[in-house]
């Protein structure tokens, strides 16, 4: 089974040479830090920044200077600041090559929720309507189950969606998986965790075809 | 050149009233109308409708204007870190209007530029479009979302020059550009006015045809919302 | 009779303290020389200037600062550039205050036509269009009659339209009229031209009440 | 940092073919890509449709493409100042589709941002709006235009780096902006190429994700269409 880290850095493998990212808030931040060093991406926040680089240095910190997640930044030489309008051209103009988010559900159409619980909780969608209604590649990366151990890989979503038939591939603590016409294809299995686990952690319809291998991290 | 330069903040608010819509720039703590809000929740007025990505934290940005009820409605796409806005929301005291980030910034900018709509993938098939109308474009759907209509737009830049002229600084630009012109009246606080001639006209984010009143802001905190950081070597 | 400069002139006397103006080609870039300059004006051509100054001093211009009409020119303090799509951003979004523009005919509900003589001359619209569709405060500068002697003022275009009941004022060189919703209303003669001279020139509607002023200007 | 440039301008438009569209930026001969220019001249490519803001003159520009019968349609919103384009449109060689100056700019950044179409004010009631759908928002007719689908995308700017990011510089920047991103590959040519990290984020006009390819251009000739000058004193 996988940690926060760990997706990550399944995900980081899906992360090609000349690619523009854009990451969410949670598991998506952590991608930067395991992708090779030997390939050029950028990542985008769609607050307004291309080319974003580690977090600062201890007290160079600058105000005027926030990722998506409102987290402090630094920025690479080939960077570039840019308003909302254009962040979202950049988005819904499909130029953005890779989008990874959380999510809190997900469907066996590709249906996503991840903004909303009816009565409770109430945080917004930000930008991550636009980015599942325009990106061509989207991964999601999230537990494969609740705190209280429901499956978050559902037939249906149950929660108010975020977009529909939008994702392509899920990384979970447990299983790398497709979504296909037929449902959620896995790909592979976390280190230690077998197909029965899986199955039993999945409501949505898993299709298992063959050996599935383990991951290669 | 048109002169646009007034004292401060009180002479740049003059005719905000009860039950005005406001948009009001900056992404989480970044880049907000410091001085402009402070003078809002001077003057007490109420029933605001608010147009901005965020709304602030407990006791700063416009967390400021909820803690006093100036608030009857908010109109965002994130409203996290916020426990006084999802008390006032979860009990009906606020309305909110949730909208995604780049819907949020294309009817600020169809507001600027005098479309009156436009259609957006985001949101299709989702509560966010309900009541509303879709279309299908090359076997694609979309939303119908109308511009915005506001009385004041309260932007912040980094520096501005009396002619209304604005220049954004790193990612506290975010929806200040869209907003200028978006709205009845503009009012821009900047951190450092200068004359006009001093900047140069090629980097010039907003041009001052889209500005009404500019003045140079006073006391900016700038709070960062998540320091993050890595340890000095 | 006037002749280009004072239709310029007179157009000029239109242009009020804190306008943002846009000046065709023709007769409208003439306006600039005569504003009065104890107000402040700003010029804003729409292919991407605002605060134009005067023509370069020869040996100065340059080829990457033109006006609408191809012409070298220079800024003054508090000028800004920027791309076609904020421009007309400005021309859409009623930012602009004032438009002057020539035409070949106006009728008495305001249609302008001003970009084409079929089977026999198409130099196009350029952004005349965009400018009528969404000013709202519209001059018109033009000679009150053709080469041919025709009048210009007509009941009905008969060219094909650049806009739709857009006209609020023309000045010619016989006369400054206002179009009301029953035709031409004669405000204004030119120094020594009659009311009937205007009268033989005007094709469509002309409405004439009391006594007409010469202009003063 | 993603590597966009290339050598020159025979490298950076590989691809381009019989039958293509193409965006080319510029106002008048103000802001040209001078370079893509004579290179599609070089390579005699035929059937074209460009969408340009204007055709040049009967020497310069696009003119040289007209000269040649390269181009079989020409989108554009002013094409005065050209016999030969003239000649072609009057004799039916050329097909000439005239669009209004901020809605040919409209299309092309409703490519660049993915809107399917837009609602503009511009030609309703006039021949442009034949055949097209109108639609009235608060009183007012507004015609619906569609987003371009162009192949190549040829622009011109001041400055460059590698990544792609260029700065405009006067009036040359004109509908240049606008078309990057707008086309499956956008190709710029810039008069000063530099490393990564020598612009200022700050101040870059368009970041370089709407950039596949950049070359530095070479003999920048700039002519002046309307040479307007006043007498030194």
């Amino acid at each position: 089974m996988l940690d926060k880290n760990g997706i990550a850095k399944r995900i980081a493998k899906e992360v090609k040479d000349g690619y523009y990212v854009n990451l969410g808030i949670g598991i998506p931040t952590l991608v930067a830090n395991f992708v090779r060093n030997d390939i050029s991406v950028e990542f985008q926040s769609e607050n307004g920044v291309l080319g974003m680089g580690p977090f600062p240095i201890d007290g160079e910190e600058d105000a005027d200077l926030i990722n998506a997640g409102k987290q402090t930044i630094t920025t690479l030489p080939g960077a570039s600041f840019f308003d909302s309008a254009l962040s979202f051209s950049m988005i819904r103009g499909k130029h953005v090559d890779l989008t990874i988010l959380g999510a809190m559900e997900v469907s066996e159409n590709g249906d996503i929720a991840n903004w909303k619980i009816p009565g409770k909780m109430v945080k917004g969608m930000g930008g991550a309507m636009d980015l599942v209604a325009s990106a061509e590649n989207i991964i999601v990366a999230m537990m494969h189950t609740n705190k209280a151990g429901e499956s978050k890989l559902l037939k249906r979503c149950t929660l108010p969606l975020t977009g529909v038939g939008c994702v392509k591939k899920i990384v979970t603590n447990l299983a790398v998986l497709e979504v296909i016409p037929e449902g959620f294809k896995l790909l592979e299995r976390a280190p230690g965790v077998s197909v029965e686990a899986i199955q039993n952690a999945t409501e949505g319809e898993l299709l298992v075809e063959g050996d599935i291998p383990e991951m290669d991290l | 050149m048109i002169h646009k330069g007034v004292k401060d903040a009180q002479e740049a608010l003059l005719g905000v009233k009860d039950g005005m819509t406001f948009m009001l720039g900056g992404f989480g703590l970044c880049g907000i109308p410091e001085n402009a809000i402070s003078e809002l929740v001077r003057l007490g007025i109420s029933n605001l409708t608010c147009i901005s990505n965020n709304a602030g934290v407990d006791d700063f940005g416009l967390g400021l204007l909820l803690q006093k009820h100036q608030i009857k409605k908010m109109i965002s796409s994130y409203v996290g870190e916020n426990d006084e806005f999802e008390r006032q929301m979860l009990s009906g005291e606020l309305e909110v209007e949730l909208t995604p980030q780049g819907t949020l910034a294309e009817k600020c900018r169809a507001a600027q530029a005098g479309f009156p709509a436009i259609y957006t993938p985001a949101g299709y098939g989702t509560e966010v479009a309900e009541g509303k109308e879709t279309r299908e474009f090359n076997g694609k759907m979309y939303v119908l979302e109308y511009a915005y209509e506001a009385d004041f737009a309260f932007v912040k830049a980094w520096k501005g020059d009396e002619a209304g002229n604005l220049i954004f600084k790193g990612t506290a630009r975010n929806f200040n550009p869209c907003m200028c012109g978006a709205a009845k009246i503009t009012v821009a606080e900047v951190e450092e006015l200068v004359p006009a001639g001093q900047l140069d006209p090629n980097e010039i984010h907003i041009p001052g045809i889209f500005v009404q009143r500019i003045f140079q802001g006073k006391h900016y905190e700038k709070r960062i919302e998540q320091r993050t950081v890595r340890p000095r070597n």
